[in-house]
């Protein structure tokens, strides 16, 4: 399979993303600089990496969305195609309309990274097909505005359709106030888009894919892509 | 030379993490008549206006704001435009 | 502006250094040139009063690539691959801004870094506070925290260890040190040079301003009710230009179209084209009306001593200018020719046509030059040490009770733990972090070469204050025991001095003796110091701090077998035998025990025997490349009970619930020492039983003492200890040793938690 | 009630990475006769003024302005209060 790692000034998740998919997963990745008009031929997925692009200066993602390479996964997403938006890559989707809501400051106004539980919500999409509907993982995350929001109508929109993917949860897998660490909506950790092909989460599964890293959780997710992919043949 | 000021808030229906951070910290440092706090975005631009009219500044700062300035699914925009010395 | 003897003085320039700008120039000064000597003659850029006691620092071994004098020193990691690293302090910008000034100090340190063509793997920082309950302080905290963070996340540097320590010396003038380490091909090493007549010198990042001027100034001299005037001395950062001056530097080394490289950092535009032209033997000329500015109207003088953060000098190779203005365009960077190398020697400012300044650079930058000034700076050994010295452990009552002893201990904020700090940093990105914060020392895979490197950074003021000379020893002890506890080899050490003012004699002997130490534990541990930093002036009107010197080590993990071993400091498995390695002496003096408990900063500190030392790292390290070991903690503040409780609580990664301990210990000193002493050369260990023997084995071969203390296990740590006329038995649950240990931090900063 | 509009902004003579940041992103949108772009802040306060004169309030913002809203080493700020229906 064939990814493209977007590049922006100021993404600084790029080259782990490459290498948990290159070096761990095996796969062909390329890393896309932003003023790419066009993705590499044959790309399968899209992976908008963490970080700060552009130095998140005005709001995350905010001035990346209107980088050239962005009307080339607008038109992939458009096709059916898999995008991941990881942390600034949330962002950025976001902001460019591909999913719907915001991430506002962390509650606590903090930068936070740890390691969060994740309640998989919704086993179906081809972002965690491997997995069983409320396994838990443990992914980390890093970031000062994962704060997710969206208004009455959208959330419950999401809920209906199963777009919310992933939850913050306990280690039993227990949705608590407790364990969401920054105070986003119904402990929204991820969601996907109506057609179920463009995904967003805050937490960093490129940092789980080998055992030395602390685990391996976050290959579940490459891996469930891998397998939709496949599968689509 | 034009200076458009522009002011970008949360919509009223968000909640504001820093404003109550903020409320709360005035309180704590002993106002306690502070009943709330919201925290926006200001922000000044300097426009040459040479050979542009002030409606199509007006309807470009407009643009401006949509499109980058402020995120209108959280956010609430207002701006006014007044001539400067360049 | 008319040169008088006023300004000379409000410049910092003694009558004598005035006296040998006279006979240099052979003429009165400009305003720029007055402007451009004193900061080149600042302490903080000339080093005048600690280059002669830094020469006594071993800085040579074969595994040094670059020692001090360049940006940053590098050493080799084997493979074609050599770090660069280096500490460098930040703490009267933070002081009066703490964000800006945190966050500042974080970027200067990284472009040191990059600067020498390394890309930057991991920061560290080094911080001393006052006491985090006073609301002055509190804000101080979290805006350096914020500031570090801020940074370090922003430009996608791990920041994966640092020590916090909190006294009130340091109330009115905190510490904040901030260390970079990077990785490059070891024959690819960039330099601040300049040479090659007519190559032209390259400005880019961002524009100058008025920000900063005389920062470097500012940074020698005291901090005092007017600091607030000199405001203008803090910058903002901008995280977001030094990520694209990284990759654009990064990229600009590796093409080859450059000479030399060099950041602009403290006395900006001057050091970095006066240094530049000093290592090339070349002259340096520049014209100030070309260089992108940010305000109109700004004089030569300002241009020159503007200290706007997130700027570089480059000297390209002629004719090559295309590929580099290529390189800086994919980066988004504005750059601007604004100056050539001359032979002449001089360095000089011309602003268009006019020129305003001519100065040799060999008095401005050679310390060898017989003009280039010289503080002799007497000393005089501290009154207040006759009193501390007279201090009796007798006159000092055991605690009643060791339970409520421990439990003040571990909440204290110099026990507590820093999660509430590490939390804020991205500490993962990279992804190369094997050991996470909250270990004795951060450990980072290598993937260019599979080793693996470790990093500590310690320091200890109380110790210093007590005898400088043994602190400094300590010191570099310390960081390198630290770092071997991972079971990587310790392979050298960067430094950064913080003292108070040096014109008083009692704190220039502190210096000198300080230094003397470290020097002495370096060369018996080899270790070599590589780069440094100093920083002078750190008091207020009321006080200096404590002498502080900062050591940040370096080691070495290489694979065994393709394998990479290592440990850390927390219990693994229920089961597991407990040992403690070393020695215990009745030594309290200058210990947390004796500072929380008693309120006492006083006696002796714990003695170092530099052999002992060496065998005892050596020793755990040996041990954990044979994969004989568990866990290894050294032992610090708060002695082996602290140890003992900070190997039950987990770290960063909470797979499996926590891990108590059964322990029995003996020993013909009081209980307290026993408990609570700070003996050097100490460890404590874990190994799977059917490791024990093999493990005593090694220690009896390397003369390291060993005791087996007990075993992993249980929910509680359970202490029985016997000294001459006293019984202990604790019972620690472990979850609330952990809670303790998560929650003591916030809640002294106001906080439920993070 | 009073309503307190504050705006803080960054000195002049202080960078303004944010600024220099969204005059470029506009550039590149297109709107190249954007000359500069300074990015400030904009707080409102609903203050309770049962019991506190105008002149007291005045002093009040002033001093939370000074303490905590502002960084006055390199920061700006400018209020002014206004009276609304609570
Ligand atoms: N300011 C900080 N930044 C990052 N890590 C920190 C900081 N302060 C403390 N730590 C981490 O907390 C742990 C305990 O620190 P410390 O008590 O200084 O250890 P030690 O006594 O072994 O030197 C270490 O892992 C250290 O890296
Ligand atoms: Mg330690």
């Amino acid at each position: 399979m064939r990814f493209s790692v977007l590049t922006f000034p100021g993404s600084n998740c790029d080259h782990d993303c490459w290498h948990a998919l290159k070096n761990v997963l095996r796969q062909k990745v390329d890393l896309v600089w932003h003023k790419e008009a066009r993705l590499p031929q044959g790309t399968d997925c899209v992976v908008v990496p963490g970080g700060f692009s552009y130095g998140d200066y005005l709001r995350c993602g905010a001035i990346a969305r209107f980088s050239p390479v962005m009307a080339a996964v607008r038109a992939h997403a458009g096709r059916g195609g898999l995008v991941i938006g990881i942390c600034n890559g949330f962002q950025i989707l976001t902001e460019s309309g591909l999913l719907p809501g915001a991430l506002l400051r962390n509650r606590s106004l903090k930068f936070l990274c740890e390691t969060v539980h994740l309640r998989v919500e919704n086993a179906s999409t081809p972002f965690s097909r491997l997995a069983r509907g409320g396994r838990v993982l443990a992914v980390p995350i890093a970031h000062g505005e994962g704060n997710y929001t969206c208004d009455a109508e959208t959330l419950r929109h999401l809920e209906d359709r199963g777009q919310v993917v992933f939850r913050y949860c306990e280690e039993d897998g227990a949705v608590t106030p407790r364990a969401n660490p920054n105070g986003s909506l119904e402990n929204i950790a991820g969601i996907v888009n109506q057609a179920g092909n463009v995904l967003g989460m805050m937490p960093h599964p490129e940092r789980v894919c080998e055992t030395e890293m602390g685990g391996t959780d976050g290959r579940l997710i490459f891996e469930s892509m891998l397998d939709a992919l496949t599968a689509k043949g | 030379m034009i200076l458009a000021k522009i002011h970008v808030t949360l919509k009223k229906s968000v909640l504001d993490p820093q404003g109550v951070a903020i409320s709360e910290a005035l309180h704590s440092m002993g106002y306690p008549h502070v009943e709330s706090a919201r925290l926006g975005k200001y922000l000044e631009l300097r426009l040459d206006d040479r050979g542009r009219s002030k409606n199509e500044l007006q309807a470009q700062v407009k643009d401006m704001c949509e499109r980058l300035l402020a995120n209108t699914v959280i956010e609430h925009y207002e701006f006014e435009l007044q001539a400067i010395p360049s | 502006m008319p040169i008088t003897p006023k300004v000379v003085k409000e410049h910092g320039l003694t009558a004598g250094e005035y006296r040998n700008i006279l006979k240099i120039l052979g003429r009165k000064p400009t305003y720029t040139e007055l402007g451009i000597f004193s900061v080149m003659w600042s302490e903080h850029c000339s080093y005048k009063t600690s280059k002669p006691l830094l020469k006594g620092f071993p800085t040579r071994g074969p595994q040094v690539l670059q020692g001090p004098g360049e940006n940053a020193g590098v050493v080799d990691i084997g493979g074609g691959f050599g770090v660069c690293f280096k500490i460098e302090s930040h703490n009267h910008p933070s002081a009066i801004e703490p964000y800006q000034g945190a966050a500042t100090g974080v970027g200067g340190i990284l472009r040191d870094v990059f600067t020498m063509g390394a890309r930057p793997i991991a920061c560290l920082d080094s911080l001393r506070f006052g006491d985090p309950k006073d609301p002055h302080v509190r804000n101080l905290i979290k805006g350096v925290v914020a500031g570090i963070g801020g940074y370090g996340n922003c430009v996608g540097i791990p920041t994966v260890a640092g020590e916090t320590v909190f006294d009130d010396v340091y109330r009115e003038n905190c510490l904040v040190n901030a260390m970079a380490v990077g990785l490059l091909r070891a024959d690819r090493i960039a330099r601040g040079t300049a040479s090659g007549l007519g190559n032209p010198i390259i400005y880019i990042g961002s524009t100058t301003g008025r920000d900063g001027i005389h920062g470097a100034t500012f940074a020698s001299v005291e901090l005092s009710e007017q600091s607030g005037e000199r405001r203008s001395a803090v910058q903002v950062a901008d995280p977001f230009m030094e990520k694209l001056l990284l990759e654009a530097t990064l990229e600009l080394v590796a093409s080859g179209l450059l000479v030399g490289i060099q950041d602009m950092g403290a006395a900006g535009l001057t050091s970095s084209s006066v240094e530049m032209a000093f290592r090339g033997g070349a002259g340096a000329e520049i014209d100030v009306s070309l260089v992108p500015k940010r305000e109109s109207g700004m004089a030569p003088y300002e241009v020159m001593l503007s200290e706007s953060q997130e700027r570089m000098l480059l000297v390209a190779r002629k004719g090559k200018e295309k590929g580099v203005l290529k390189i800086l365009e994919k980066w988004g960077l504005h750059a601007a020719v604004v100056g050539r190398v001359t032979g002449d020697g001089r360095h000089k400012v011309f602003e268009g046509g006019r020129l305003v300044s001519s100065i040799p650079v060999k008095p401005l930058a050679d310390d060898h030059h017989p003009l280039f000034p010289r503080a002799h700076r007497p000393e005089k050994r501290p009154a207040y040490l006759a009193k501390t010295r007279a201090f009796k452990l007798r006159s000092v009552p055991e605690p009643k009770d060791y339970g409520e002893a421990f439990w003040k201990l571990w909440s204290g904020p110099n026990l507590a733990g820093k999660g509430w700090i590490w939390r804020q940093y991205d500490h993962m990105v990279r992804t190369n972090t094997l050991v996470l914060p909250g270990s004795d020392a951060a450990l980072l895979r290598v993937k260019e070469n599979g080793s693996a490197i470790a990093l500590a950074v310690d320091g200890n003021g109380r110790y210093c204050y007590l005898d400088p000379f043994v602190g400094g020893m300590i010191a570099v002890a310390e960081a390198a025991r630290n770092v071997a506890m991972s079971g990587a080899r310790p392979l050298a050490c960067t430094d950064c001095l913080n003292f108070g003012n040096p014109e008083d004699p009692e704190i220039m002997w502190q210096f000198h003796q300080a230094v003397k130490g470290m020097a002495e534990a370096a060369q018996a541990l080899g270790t070599p110091v590589v780069s440094g930093n100093v920083s002078l002036y750190n008091e207020s009107p009321r006080r200096a701090v404590d002498p502080t010197p900062v050591v940040g080590v370096l080691g070495l993990l290489k694979p065994v077998q393709g394998r990479l071993r290592w440990a850390s400091q927390w219990f693994q498995r229920g089961g597991d035998a407990v040992y403690l390695a070393g020695e215990t002496r009745e030594e309290l003096g200058g210990s947390e025990y004796l500072a929380r408990l008693h309120g006492l900063k006083a006696g002796q500190p714990p003695a170092l025997d530099l052999r002992r030392e060496k065998a005892l790292q050596e020793f755990v390290i040996r041990a954990v490349g044979r994969g004989l070991l568990a866990s290894a903690h050294d032992l610090a503040d708060g002695g082996l009970l602290a140890a003992l409780a900070e190997s039950c609580v987990r770290g960063a990664r909470r797979g499996s619930p926590a891990l108590g301990a059964r322990v029995a210990l003996a020993g013909s000193i009081r209980m307290d020492a026993l408990l609570f002493g700070e003996s050097q050369s100490r460890a404590l260990l874990s190994c799977r039983p059917g490791d024990s023997a093999a493990l005593e084995s090694l220690a009896r071969r390397l003369r390291v003492p060993l005791k087996r203390l007990g075993e992993v296990g249980g929910s509680s740590l359970r202490v029985e200890a016997s000294a001459p006329g006293r019984q202990v038995r604790l019972d620690l649950p472990v979850s609330e040793v952990e809670n303790v240990h998560d929650k003591a931090f916030p809640s002294l900063m106001g906080e439920e938690s993070l």
